[in-house]
């Protein structure tokens, strides 16, 4: 079923009796080619450019749970496309340019809203270094500026410009990032796979793999076994346990993440700010509610729940940038599980599984990767061959010294 | 959360700075054969269990001691805590 | 004797002391202070003729007292001694163990209550997440409070010292202050 | 104005407040929805979506309804919910979300085209075309939605928190809170009460019943004279246990001043992190309503609410009031309603065997439909196909109870359904040490909630070995409610499940009709219980009408949980006061107050403020200073202030071995009295820290870090000695505050300092460059003093007690009026490292190697330091990006950090990209702008230009690639 403005028209005034569901509720088949562990966003978004770009049929997605219940249920709803690093730069400025026109592609309206991104800068060194990465940007094919404080202050007037410990000198903006809806995402990749004939499968929790010579040959669920020519891992927050099924140990810790919302408010801030030194950032959603977060909590936790510390932590961030924001009231705290990797950048590549493939270590940022993470993987299984924005996601890198290390952090994945 | 701090009793968890898996006390000798792949996994592999966690906390707003701190990671549940340097003297986190 | 004149770690000539209702805080310039760690397989001193406590103690001792910091590690204190040598003092009473001079490395706040111990709880409920009734006189511990990292020693019911870093006195007297100062506008 | 008797108002006082700028008037007891009531205003707010008129809906924590804005100016607060504001004299409080008059908000044309604004519709349409999204449609639903409005100007208010520690937190002070409360409390028990209500009784206050043949309140003003005796139990009213969290850590706010008109010298609100050895959640219940036709009218409320207007605040809310119920308990609200005089149109049951228990007209049936667009006028009744529309102006929907579970899910604990009560209760997985009693766990009769509390807080305390005997309580009313499930009446037209985001029986049929059936789905889909109520007032509905759908009983069809907080927390009060200047401490250096004498300006560099240059009068631009500080300093001698560098005083018999092994490179060969530039890795290799290493005894070393590390490096350090190798024997400690350190740097350094030493011989010979000493100065002031050089030229640092340093650099600058000293600050600090190719944060970013910072040879493979086996990896040792010195062509030319590097003629491109600048400065000693940058293959190609591009400020320089070391290159200053 095809959605438009006249088909919302032509049901309103029909009592909606048209409307189709939006991906249908298929029995498992014995056998795929493709099996992507995970109904998640990247999930998702890999079985649909299997499907679609990639001409591949005989697909399923088993998901645990409900579709879209990951992480891509749960986040901040941030895209951007500013990284400095030439292993990561231009992955995300492909995924930029698959969030652009990607609604009109997958006919869903996944509010993709491009309001721009602003890094703060509060020294000189931070200044150096953002005209290091809006360099990068640039030299990637992405947008970037680099904006001093009365640039800054001309945006945001209402940022904390004269009473702060931490004064703004001028910040980083890219303007072509922003927002989507993040469940909005989920579902319009599921439409457009289910609509390419992908058996999308709930309630469906993979318990093993079988693995037969060193080859994959298919994978127990909660609902049967499944046999499978190739399987695509690709389940955030889980990934050292399904994994372990394998028999593999992973360069990742799971952490918890918190991220916030308050009330609704009419409009009150333009687009995504982020505040470094202390350790804030926010954005408005299309409901009006201020939608923001901080740091991880710092201990490895499966609970999807965080502690009191980080949420004052976080509002004194936010206190500390925008005192206006002061009578807002938090309306809801929500934790998420993170793949946080040793350098802080992601895992595509196949696995000394043969025929096993992984997609994980997105740390708290792999909401903005959804596109170009499923368009790599689906590459990845479809061709054997990495994409040529992913080349560097590799699981040797940690062993050979090829680490990706945004922050330069080192291997301690709660500083990431 | 609170540490319970086996010198100190229950603090808060806020006074400590987290590190991680406690096998991070197994140090490898550098001096060894093929020592660069057994830090290559000493640096960056790791169990990171959904239950219980062994775990090394610093107690950097207190009395300055490393501790290992069993938990479990699904409840967030404290089994115990023990002086990461007992640990280490009795045969390292294993 | 140095002919340069010293400051307080508030930056002043003469400490500085204020009162704020029940409470009265003044800083402690004239408090010496040095470290003392035991070495391998010393046997644990009593220098000045201090028992040295136990974890989470402070013990008195004749115008010295000490502090138990960390397993197998103490900070001793001695009044109105700032001016001088003090770890060498200590060294020579302590040997085998590591000594470090420590006096300048800390600012010492002194809070003494005219209203008993109430008014100091009240205090610590507000600054400290340490749980004030269980800590009687003679407890010492170091915590966090307002980002910063101290030493409390509940020297008395009705006297708390708060010791922190010495570059952070300024922040640390804010703190103290404006706490202090809200208690006082409050209805206790 | 319209007021019943009774009521726990005090009707000798009078306070004036306003609403929408009218004038109205209420008394002490008050919340703003009883004195709207009062006053008979009906109509208080717009819902979400359709804009559709609301009034007051229950009266507590859980209004979806009635939001205001309250207070105006700076302390405008959005959002606010009528029902639990406390009514002060002067209160101003305005309806929120509408575009014109509250009674004719044109954006209530959307409630005429609600048909196209069905479930998920935004998700079908405005995709075309693309660029209309962000410049049309978003921005219209963005105006459109939302709630409140923000003052956009700083919280003028002060707050702060707090620490509370007690055997036992006791949620809330109703029936059971209060039994718990003296149950424990007479034990002798550290007892925290926290009510988020002004007055304890809870549902007490709102009922009618005799507690032992006394009207409840007086049992509850007995219990809480009681209480206030107890020293051992603290009383917080106003104060919202919003959320559960670790090992028995609750927060909670306490309103302290919000019932005030302003703050005066109080806090508005106080954050408590309160750590409670068990607690008990006596959360109460919150009332279902059942959807129907048009049951969002202005006047439809929740029949429990109605009751408590009537009890508590002797507010009618209507001359002539109907009630529709599926249980026992919507006769009481008609009973206490007709026995305060108020009219009692009709009793509607859904239940066929229901019987009236007073003098009122009872309907077997339901109700189906509800006029009055501003207000109600009437109600459609259905008794088996009976129609019939009954004149009233307010409707008691009673649907039954469900236990308040909120809290007891913030672990994600999912409760379980109770087929007996028809309501989910707490289950298992809740909060460690948190007991459910009374209403929340479904002990929802009075007699119940009261024995449930007892008994909870005696087990509670019996776990943590204090012995309690459940507390004696009253004789109270112990009925069944005789609940039979009716979840909503069927029919056409909307009937609202969520009110405040419009969502409506329909909407979830629609979800059900495209497959959005899991309640996640379900709830994002529709956004049901999104909106600030967090659905305590339509969740369990929902469910129920989705199960219906589905044919799958309800437990089947799934749970809900929720999030903290309970209710909103307002971000001043979560963000604690430390905000403005005071958000972190700042630390100062030891001659900080002299620096600011000088008129230096400073600037933030991590924890620290440092003096950054020190005008003079006429210098106009900060270049002008520094130039004049770098030259100065190289021509005559610098004076700064290096206290900042970390220091770590190393001691035991085993500290060389110790620091070997944490260094890349050797530290056990030092000689006593002499310095060793040291480098640490992190174990993957990678360089993390540099700093100096000064031996100043057999067993005793001092170690210093750079400013940003100092902490992370001790910290590594106390790992190393405690987690890798507690055999050795090493002591630590740091002394970063003991001393105030200053450099002393310049061809005339030797000479200031012999004028401050005390018989030092600092020839040389005698004191060579690298060496350190401990000795006097000033006349007996103890000091170190190590030769070391940052700048390139000759140099020393000295460190003295820091309350001396201050006393130090003003004799250091009296001494050296004649050489002429100056001080420096961080700028020319700066560019004086840069000159001389020293290495800085910059360039230790993290992500560098020892190799790329041309220290490759200081790794020694011959010890097992840290980071030395990661350090001769592949990908490590294949970088041939090194640091490289870059001039530009044109000395007019700018350079800057940040600039990438390439290749003349290449194409600039990530692909080509050659490396890139990490510093850059004017140096006054070359003439032009100077830079430091690592370059591909670097090191061999001195000479060569390189085309630095910085494409985000439109610039490409020609830049010439030159050693690191732009002054003094063969280091023959330092040494002399």
């Amino acid at each position: 079923m095809h959605f438009s403005g006249l088909r919302v028209i032509r049901e309103a005034l029909t009592g909606h009796k048209g409307w189709k569901p939006l991906w249908r509720n298929p029995e498992p088949q014995p056998a795929y080619d493709y099996i992507i562990v995970g109904g998640g966003g990247h999930g998702l978004a890999t079985a649909y450019y299997l499907a679609k770009t990639f001409g591949r049929a005989r697909i399923a997605v088993l998901e645990k749970s409900w579709l879209g219940s990951g992480n891509i249920g749960r986040n901040t709803t941030i895209i951007r496309s500013n990284y400095l690093l030439p292993g990561n730069e231009p992955f995300y400025e492909f995924s930029m340019k698959l969030w652009e026109g990607l609604e009109q592609e997958f006919n869903f309206n996944a509010m993709v809203s491009q309001r721009g991104i602003l890094n703060l800068c509060h020294t000189d060194a931070q200044r150096d270094a953002f005209r290091r990465r809006g360099n990068a940007m640039l030299l990637a094919g992405a947008d970037a500026e680099l904006l001093d404080r009365e640039q800054v202050r001309a945006m945001a007037p209402f940022l904390n410009f004269d009473n702060a410990r931490f004064p703004i000198k001028g910040g980083l903006l890219q303007r072509r990032a922003g927002t989507a809806r993040h469940d909005g995402v989920a579902w319009g990749y599921a439409r457009g796979a289910d609509m390419r004939g992908v058996d999308l499968i709930q309630n469906c929790e993979v318990t093993g793999f079988r693995i037969d010579g060193g080859r994959i040959s298919g994978v127990e669920t909660t609902r049967g076994y499944i046999a499978a020519g190739k399987v695509g891992v690709a389940v955030a927050g889980s990934s050292s346990r399904v994994m372990a099924m394998a028999g593999m140990r992973l360069p990742i810790e799971s952490h918890v993440l918190q991220a916030f919302v308050s009330e609704g408010l009419k409009p009150t801030i333009p687009g995504v700010i982020t505040f470094g030194a202390g350790h804030f950032y926010v954005s408005q959603s299309d409901k009006g509610g201020l939608v923001f977060g901080g740091d991880i909590d710092g201990y490895n936790s499966y609970a999807q729940r965080g502690n009191l510390p980080v949420i004052e932590d976080v509002a004194e961030g936010g206190m500390a940038l925008m005192p206006m924001i002061g009578r807002a009231r938090l309306l809801r705290v929500w934790g998420g599980i993170m793949d946080m990797s040793m350098d802080g950048s992601p895992i595509i590549d196949r696995t000394p599984v043969e025929g096993l493939y992984l997609n994980a270590g997105w740390c708290y940022g792999g909401f903005k990767a959804t596109p170009a993470s499923g368009y790599a993987f689906a590459h990845l299984l479809a061709t054997g061959r990495p994409h040529e924005t992913a080349g560097a996601y590799r699981l040797d890198r940690f062993a050979r010294g090829y680490v990706i290390d945004e922050k330069g952090v080192g291997a301690q994945p709660n500083l990431h | 959360m609170l540490i319970p701090h086996p010198l100190l009793g229950p603090r808060d968890a806020q006074e400590f700075t987290y590190l991680g898996d406690a096998a991070l006390l197994n140090r490898p000798d550098g001096m060894a054969e093929g020592a660069e792949a057994a830090f290559a996994e000493y640096v960056y592999l790791r169990d990171n269990p959904a239950g219980v966690h062994r775990e090394l906390w610093f107690h950097e707003q207190g009395d300055r001691s490393w501790l290992v701190v069993t938990r479990d990671t699904t409840t967030h549940e404290i089994l115990g805590a023990e002086l990461a340097r007992d640990v280490k003297l009795k045969g390292g986190a294993a | 004797m140095t002919d340069l004149t010293p400051i307080t770690a508030l930056g002043a000539r003469a400490p500085a002391r204020h009162a704020f209702g029940a409470l009265t805080i003044t800083e402690n310039a004239g408090l010496a202070l040095a470290s003392l760690a035991l070495r391998r397989d010393a046997a644990q001193p009593a220098p000045l003729g201090l028992a040295l406590p136990g974890p989470g103690a402070w013990q008195a001792g004749q115008g010295v007292a000490a502090f138990w910091t960390g397993p197998g590690q103490w900070m001793i204190e001695a009044e109105e001694r700032a001016a001088e040598d003090f770890a060498a003092v200590l060294a020579g009473e302590a040997s085998g163990c590591s000594v470090t001079e420590q006096t300048d490395g800390w600012t010492a706040f002194e809070i003494v209550s005219d209203r008993g111990g109430a008014p100091i709880r009240a205090l610590m409920e507000k600054l400290v997440n340490i749980d004030a009734a269980a800590f009687g006189p003679g407890s010492a511990t170091r915590t966090g409070l307002h980002h910063m990292s101290v030493f409390l020693i509940r020297r008395a019911e009705d006297r708390l010292a708060v010791i922190g870093m010495r570059s952070l006195a300024g922040a640390l007297w804010h703190a103290l202050g404006e706490t202090a100062g809200r208690l006082k506008g409050e209805r206790t | 104005m319209t007021r019943l008797t009774g009521g726990l108002i005090d009707r000798a006082r009078s306070l004036r407040f306003t609403f929408d700028g009218r004038t109205y008037s209420g008394h002490p007891g008050d919340t703003l929805a009883s004195a709207l009531l009062a006053n008979d205003v009906r109509l208080m707010g717009r819902s979400f979506k359709y804009h559709r008129p609301r009034g007051v809906f229950s009266a507590g924590s859980e209004e979806p309804n009635a939001l205001v804005e309250l207070r105006s100016g700076a302390r405008k607060e959005p959002n606010t919910r009528a029902t639990v504001a406390e009514l002060y004299d002067g209160l101003e409080a305005a309806s929120q979300n509408h575009v014109g008059p509250l009674g004719f908000d044109l954006l209530a044309v959307n409630d005429l085209f609600s048909s196209f604004f069905a479930a998920g519709f935004y998700y079908k349409t405005f995709m075309w075309p693309r660029a209309f999204w962000e410049k049309l449609y978003e921005p219209a639903i963005r105006r459109a939605a939302g709630l409140g409005s923000l003052s956009m100007q700083p919280d003028p208010d002060a707050y702060d928190k707090g620490f509370l520690h007690c055997d036992l937190l006791v949620i809330g002070g109703g029936a059971a809170g209060l039994a718990a409360a003296l149950t424990a409390g007479r034990a002798g028990a550290r007892v925290i009460l926290a009510d988020e209500d002004f007055r304890l009784g809870g549902r007490l206050l709102a009922e009618s019943h005799a507690l032992d043949d006394a009207p409840a309140t007086e049992w509850v003003a007995r219990a809480e004279a009681e209480l206030a005796t107890l020293p051992n139990l603290r009383i917080l009213r106003r104060t919202t246990v919003f959320g559960a969290f670790d090992h028995g850590v609750y927060g909670a706010v306490e309103r302290v001043a919000d019932h005030l008109p302003e703050p005066g010298r109080q806090v508005r609100q106080t954050l408590w992190r309160i750590t409670a050895r068990r607690a008990v959640l006596a959360a109460g219940a919150i009332e279902r309503h059942i959807p129907f036709r048009n049951n969002d009218r202005p006047g439809i409320m929740l029949a429990g609410a109605m009751r408590a207007y009537a009890n508590r605040w002797a507010v009618r809310p209507a001359k002539r009031v109907a009630i529709f119920t599926n249980n026992d308990d919507g006769h009481r609200t008609a009973l206490d309603l007709a026995a305060k005089g108020v009219e009692v149109a009709a009793v509607i049951d859904s239940r066929p065997d229901a019987r009236a228990q007073g003098q009122y007209r009872l309907v077997h049936g339901l109700v189906d439909n509800a006029k009055g667009r501003l207000g109600l006028r009437g109600v459609e009744i259905d008794s088996n196909g009976r129609k019939e529309w009954l004149d009233c102006g307010a409707l008691g929907v009673a649907g039954g109870w469900n236990p308040n579970v909120h809290l007891a899910s913030h672990h994600r604990g999912r409760p379980v359904w109770d087929e007996a009560l028809q309501a989910f209760v707490p289950g298992e997985g809740g909060p460690c040490g948190l007991i459910i009693a009374g209403a929340a766990k479904g002990q929802g009769s009075t007699a119940a909630a009261l024995r449930s509390g007892a008994e909870a807080a005696a087990e509670a305390l019996a776990q943590l070995g204090i012995e309690a005997r459940p507390a004696d309580l009253p004789a109270a009313e112990d009925a069944p409610a005789g609940l039979r499930p009716l979840w909503h009446v069927p029919g056409k037209g909307r009937a609202w499940v969520d009110f405040q985001n419009d969502v409506t029986v329909k909407d979830i049929k629609l979800a059900h009709q495209e497959n959005m059936r899991p309640v996640e789905h379900l709830k994002r889909w529709t956004t049901l219980g999104m909106a600030t109520d967090q659905g305590k007032t339509a969740n369990v509905t929902a469910l129920a009408v989705m199960s219906e759908l589905t044919g799958k009983p309800i437990p089947e069809t799934g749970t809900t949980i929720f999030r903290p907080p309970y209710s909103g927390v307002s971000l001043s009060v979560l963000g604690g006061g430390d905000t403005g200047a005071h958000f972190r401490p700042r630390r100062l250096t030891p001659t900080h107050e002299w620096a600011r004498a000088q008129g230096a300006v400073f600037i933030e560099v991590g924890p620290w403020m440092r003096a950054q240059y020190f005008p003079r009068p006429g210098e106009t631009h900060w270049r002008q200073t520094v130039d004049r500080e770098v030259l100065a300093t190289r021509k005559g001698v610098g004076i700064c202030d290096v206290t900042t560098l970390g220091k770590v005083d190393v001691q035991g018999a085993d500290a060389g071995e110790f620091l070997d092994r944490i260094y890349a490179n050797a530290m056990k060969s030092l000689k006593v009295g002499m310095v060793r530039y040291g480098l640490m890795l992190r174990e993957d290799g990678t360089a993390w820290d540099d700093g100096t290493c000064a031996r100043l005894a057999e067993d005793h070393y001092v170690v210093t870090t750079t400013t940003a590390q100092a902490g992370p490096v001790y910290r590594q350090m106390e790992f190393a000695r405690q987690c890798l190798w507690p055999e050795l024997d090493v002591q630590l400690i740091s002394t970063t505050d003991a001393w105030a350190q200053i450099a002393v740097a310049g061809p005339n350094a030797r000479r200031l300092l012999e004028r401050i030493v005390d018989g030092f011989d600092l020839s040389n010979a005698a004191f060579p460059f690298m060496a350190c000493a401990g000795l006097t100065v000033c006349g007996g002031l103890r000091a170190r003093l190590f030769r070391i050089s940052f700048s390139g030229e000759l140099a020393y640092e000295i460190a003295v007690p820091a309350r001396y340093g201050q006393a130090l650099v003003e004799r250091l600058m009296e001494q050296g009026a004649d050489l002429g000293a100056i001080p420096y600050g961080t700028e020319a600090l700066g560019v004086m490292r840069i000159e001389k190719g020293h290495a800085a944060g910059n360039e230790l970013n993290g992500q560098t190697t020892a190799q790329m910072l041309g220290l490759g040879r200081m790794v020694s493979s011959k010890k097992d330091g840290i980071g030395a086996v990661m350090s001769r990896r592949e990908g490590l040792a294949a970088e041939t990006r090194v640091l490289v010195g870059l001039q530009p062509v044109d000395p007019a030319q700018p350079v800057l950090a940040g600039m990438h590097l390439f290749a003349e003629g290449a194409p600039h491109r990530t692909e080509t990209d050659q490396g890139w600048i990490t510093s850059a400065c004017y140096s006054p000693h070359v003439g032009s702008s100077i830079g430091l940058g690592f370059l591909a293959d670097g090191g061999a190609r001195m000479g060569e230009t390189v085309i630095a591009a910085n494409p985000l400020q439109g610039q490409k320089v020609a830049l010439r690639v030159v050693p690191p070391h732009f002054v003094d290159p063969e280091g023959g200053r330092l040494r002399d």
